[in-house]
């Protein structure tokens, strides 16, 4: 693997958000017709676990699964085709903006059921153990997800066989509009309660990417060479609603303040004010970066818009594997 | 009095009027009191009314809360559990048929179980395999449960208060096309019987048996079909379990004719205990073969243009009462239906996402 | 080369097999290696040819290990995962009809799910309520699942061969009952297809279709017929989901009669959906309405005393046959039928507990 | 509540011990037609936690719950003719051993499906919070139950809301045939691994049927007043077979010389001989006390024998409450 650089995580970020503010853009012209769950300010995480990873490893996502598929490295065309209801979809239009997968960069599939795919990636961990391969699997869940049974019983048989798997928790704080306190006990942080299960546990800030790519990466190396699984916990903060491309902290169920607070924390911002300040990158760079981003994403809209919708004998096709 | 009201109103207004009655009500759900839209509307400033303990979120636990909810149903509180989806149900499934469908027949008849647990179907806007699925025959299998499916604003109410007071666990199926819908409601007390069908429309060429959304459907291709001079009757059978035979069977006397309608997969389905029932008790009856129309046995799909061929509507229900009397099938076209909305949205007013 | 082999043996073989033949078949369910009697004998050394990975136990944690399943299926492994009981199974729900049964159609066809789950039903002394329930029509209800119920020796391993070979999820059924029946085992490797019924018994009088054990009930029945010179033609369905329906229409179109049999619950059941079938497309060639014979819409008691009237045999399935004749009901004294052990164990050699 | 002496839990022990050892010499007749799971061995846990709840108080059980139902306060006479299949059976035979029930001694149930009863448990706590009863209810579960996933989700929600509830966990070490070390973590207590969820959690010999009301107490005096829950877990030893009548130390799962060394633990003896030597009874008033429990189980098995079956008619009753 290629030693990841302060501007391959920058440029993964801001394409990420631009992708999203995009979508946001157009959703409201009602040609995606399907739920999107947003990851903006977000970003970090997925790209700094992401980073982490080889092609070959494998990633498990979420409803919120479109950072984690594109970070992982999964075809924006084929993203934006589905949720447009394209067959040009990574699903054929089957599955939706919560359905993406990727299998040749090694994204096996996100599901909108909370917690689903802890259990499962932990399965597909185990089965690249059993089939002694050298993969990694990083299962991303929400704050929300730990508190589903299955969350304990998957994390109770990754460390029972030591397998090599990474939960990359993001605690956003809200399951929808629920906040922590009416779904957790006060002052329990989630990663101590993970370690109560025996594994190496681990809080980062969720908005700097660096610091999310260097915990991952050491969880990755330790999975790596049969150290077992680690938990990793990063607060983030998501902009938008939960579910549409809208902002909704008027609506009442957290202040404007918060979000302000989080905003200031942007993590894009963030990377490139030190890229600048670090001289790493001067400000024409991240122009061209933004540039090119910008031509890329559009070209995947045209793509996406232009596509052909699945004829109806698709209906029918993929109940059964052959 | 009786007003009109949308579908959701019924059912705050029915949940409201519960948890004045009975401190034992209690509501709780993912979200209940912090969703700005209230669940539909139905749960909208309850928890200011009742306040936190009456009106709570909870974790997203399904299983665990379920038999929370089953515990202290068991001490003599009756809870009221919403889900979104009715696949979040699936989660408490060992809960809910182990434990809250036997524990008063086990336990010898000692243990009531006073229970509901309120679960939304639907369709459309691409909510996809695992977010529009219809689940409720899995549900009404299950002896010891009681399953109701309320069409109209009228029943939204009185059988959310008939299954409030019910000492037995009721699953109540919300279809969320459903919500927005407008009928004339009673004030007050009242209840619609677990267990009682309604001819929604009568008529005497051919009985359609239909469950929830459906029912509308069924009506507007009734209407569709008096062109034709069939009279088709149209049953809302409100409670799938128990379910009411006698009233099923006297129509299907009466008409000779049966179609069954469920917006669910077919195989094994609620539409094919309509048919078992009445190809079993008055086959002799019958002038031709009953029919079925249901979603086909495949995952629902989340594109619109797939999505379109999954979901029946009166167009399918018109052609399977024809098919009943041996006339050829129809188009949308020669029906003259005019789609005013796109397929994959309930009404107008909708914009998505669900 | 065949001999006769017992099911459970013939489980066995198929697991061993398989196991050999592909190193990507893994064993896992709760005591799997640590039984002594190795799961009805099903798995007995398994682990010691196969190695720990291979024949595996597990937490009690049956929808994580559900999910774990999957996820390895996702990548390339074949696990085959056992639940003694079905009611264990109802935990993992979610990931068995969520999951595993839409994975390959919502992701366009880009994954496969070769997953095999074997339940166990059955009754008998006394399990009572949560573990002797038959829940196959909660599975059969689930496009992208299939289901199959296998009866004798040779289909137990033609089936299970079938399943793990099969790149979908498979949910195999065995009734406690059968582990110990004897029948003809071919050696070596075969498969009975997924998805094709069996004859049992030709007759041209009336077609009984039966699921699992009733099979053998109603092979009994068949024979008590035969004095009263009726020919009963005993289908044994072997798969729920896909279903053979040529076959079953084929029969019926033959007889003219038909008589379902499940040993499950009524309403919503699996009888249901034969019936309805049937009389969606052959209502003309019956000559009588189609009957059910199957456990009533009750929770199974403990009990032997009430046990007994709660499962179907022999003696209901001669009834149900004779009511599609319009002949009154006999009595098993009428049929001289004796028991020679009590009703609620499977064979003389059995002393509880299960 | 009347203080509880150790004759009292001397007796209590004692009476389910011999309760047991009736049941497993009389069940190879073949009239007790349901599976049976004996608590022999692990009498301490059961008597030593029920001696801390009131009457009033609520506790729920599992499969092996003849132990928790005597010990609570069950009526012998209703558990025996239900093993009985009888009418007069506490579920009017419906139900079997693995289903009893006393509502009048507290005792809301038992069920088979592991770990079922948790969060049933906690709900019975939470409806006694909310109908401001002073009540405290007790769950037990065995190390197996743990491994369940609403085992975590009932205990977060105990947490969460700071429930008048006593875990009470017997660590019998085995699941079945299946020993802890392929369930889960070596070295992973199941009481620290409680702690993680922010609970009060302790770790007693179960074979100390003092210690065990004393943690339990504690617990229990804290529950009422407003002090949440606890999680106990008290590693004991099952003597027989699972499921059945029988010894099956031969069988391979477990070894006889663990099984030998905790006989020689056994909590009845313990205490008999700890009362003796501290004079507190005398060798004949232990001989007055089994004189009169014999008598009092032998009277009860002829009751349980001699009761009639259910009639057919009420294989169709209680299908739904009134
Ligand atoms: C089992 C289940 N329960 C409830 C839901 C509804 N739901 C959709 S997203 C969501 C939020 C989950 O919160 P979290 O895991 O923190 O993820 P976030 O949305 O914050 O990224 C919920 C509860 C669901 N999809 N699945
Ligand atoms: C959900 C579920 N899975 C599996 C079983 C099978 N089973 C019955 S008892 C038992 C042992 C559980 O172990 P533990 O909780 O430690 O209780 P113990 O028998 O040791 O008292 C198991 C696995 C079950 N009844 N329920
Ligand atoms: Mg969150
Ligand atoms: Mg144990």
């Amino acid at each position: 693997m290629d030693p990841v650089t302060p501007r391959d995580l920058y440029g993964r970020m801001l394409r990420i958000r631009l992708v999203e503010e995009k979508i946001a853009e157009l959703y409201p012209e009602q040609q995606m017709r399907c739920p999107v769950h947003l990851s903006i300010g977000q970003e970090a995480v997925a790209v700094g676990a992401c980073a982490a990873l080889a092609i070959k490893d494998y990633a498990f996502s979420t409803h919120r699964s479109h950072a984690h598929y594109l970070a992982k490295g999964g075809n924006l065309k084929a993203m934006l085709g589905e949720l447009y209801g394209r067959v040009t979809g990574c699903c054929l239009g089957k599955g939706g903006s919560m359905h993406l997968i990727d299998r040749s960069a090694g994204f096996l599939g996100a599901v909108p059921i909370v917690g689903s795919t802890i259990p499962i990636g932990v399965g597909a961990a185990f089965g690249t153990l059993l089939r002694k391969e050298r993969r990694v699997t990083l299962v991303f869940l929400g704050d929300g997800a730990t508190e589903e049974g299955v969350f304990h019983e998957a994390v109770n048989f990754a460390v029972l066989k030591r397998l090599p798997v990474v939960f990359v928790c993001e605690n956003n704080f809200f399951s929808v509009y629920s906040s922590l306190d009416v779904r957790q006990p006060p002052a329990r942080e989630i990663y101590e309660m993970a370690r109560g299960y025996g594994l190496e546990s681990h809080q980062g800030d969720g908005n700097d990417v660096e610091a999310v790519y260097g915990l991952t990466k050491a969880a990755v190396e330790k999975a790596r060479t049969g150290g077992g699984p680690t938990f990793l916990e990063f607060k983030t903060y998501r902009w938008r609603e939960h579910c549409g491309p809208h902002y909704d902290n008027h609506v009442g169920y957290r202040s404007e303040q918060e979000f302000e607070e989080w905003k200031a924390r942007c993590p894009v911002t963030r990377l490139k004010q030190q890229l600048l300040q670090q001289g790493l990158l001067a400000q024409e760079d991240l122009d061209g970066i933004e540039a090119a981003l910008i031509r890329e994403i559009e070209t995947a809209v045209v793509f996406a818009q232009s596509s052909p919708f699945p004829e109806p004998q698709l209906l029918g096709a993929h109940l059964y594997a052959p | 009095m009786t007003r009109d009201l949308k579908y959701f109103q019924a059912i705050h207004e029915a949940t409201d009027l519960c948890m004045a009655r009975d401190p034992s009500v209690y509501l709780m759900g993912l979200h209940v009191p912090a969703d700005p839209k209230g669940i539909f509307g139905t749960a909208l400033g309850l928890q200011k009314k009742y306040g936190p303990d009456r009106v709570m979120d909870m974790p997203t636990s399904e299983n665990g809360m379920t038999g929370v909810a089953i515990g202290s149903a068991l001490v003599g509180m009756r809870p009221i559990m919403v889900h979104q989806r009715i696949e979040f149900a699936l989660l408490a499934v060992e809960q809910i048929v182990n434990q809250a469908a036997n524990w008063h027949y086990m336990f010898g008849g000692q243990a009531a179980m006073p229970l509901v647990i309120r679960m939304m179907i639907g369709r459309g806007w691409g909510q996809g395999p695992q977010h529009s699925q219809s689940l409720q025959a899995m549900f009404a299998h299950v002896p010891g449960l009681k399953v109701v499916m309320p069409v109209t604003p009228h029943d939204a109410k009185g059988l959310l208060i008939a299954a409030v007071e019910d000492n037995n666990p009721v699953i109540y199926l919300e279809h969320r096309w459903l919500h927005n819908i407008f009928g004339p409601v009673p004030e007050g007390h009242y209840t619609v019987p677990i267990g009682k069908a309604r001819t929604a429309r009568p008529g005497r060429d051919v009985t359609i048996v239909a469950t929830s959304y459906m029912v509308l459907e069924s009506l507007r291709a009734a209407d569709l079909l008096v062109r034709d001079g069939i009279e088709a009757e149209v049953i809302d059978v409100r409670s799938l379990r128990p379910l009411d035979t006698g009233h099923i069977l006297e129509s299907v006397q009466r008409t000779g004719r049966l179609l069954a309608v469920d917006g669910a997969w077919r195989s094994l389905g609620f539409a094919a205990e309509v048919l078992a029932l009445v190809a079993e008790q008055v086959y002799g009856s019958l002038k031709a073969g009953p029919k079925r129309v249901t979603c086909p046995d495949l995952p629902s799909p989340s594109t619109p243009a797939l999505a379109q061929h999954f979901y029946p509507r009166a167009v399918h229900i018109v052609n399977g009462v024809r098919s009943t009397m041996g006339l050829p099938e129809v188009t949308e076209e020669q029906l003259g239906i005019q789609h005013e909305t796109p397929l994959d949205v309930p009404d107008k007013a909708f914009t998505g996402p669900f």
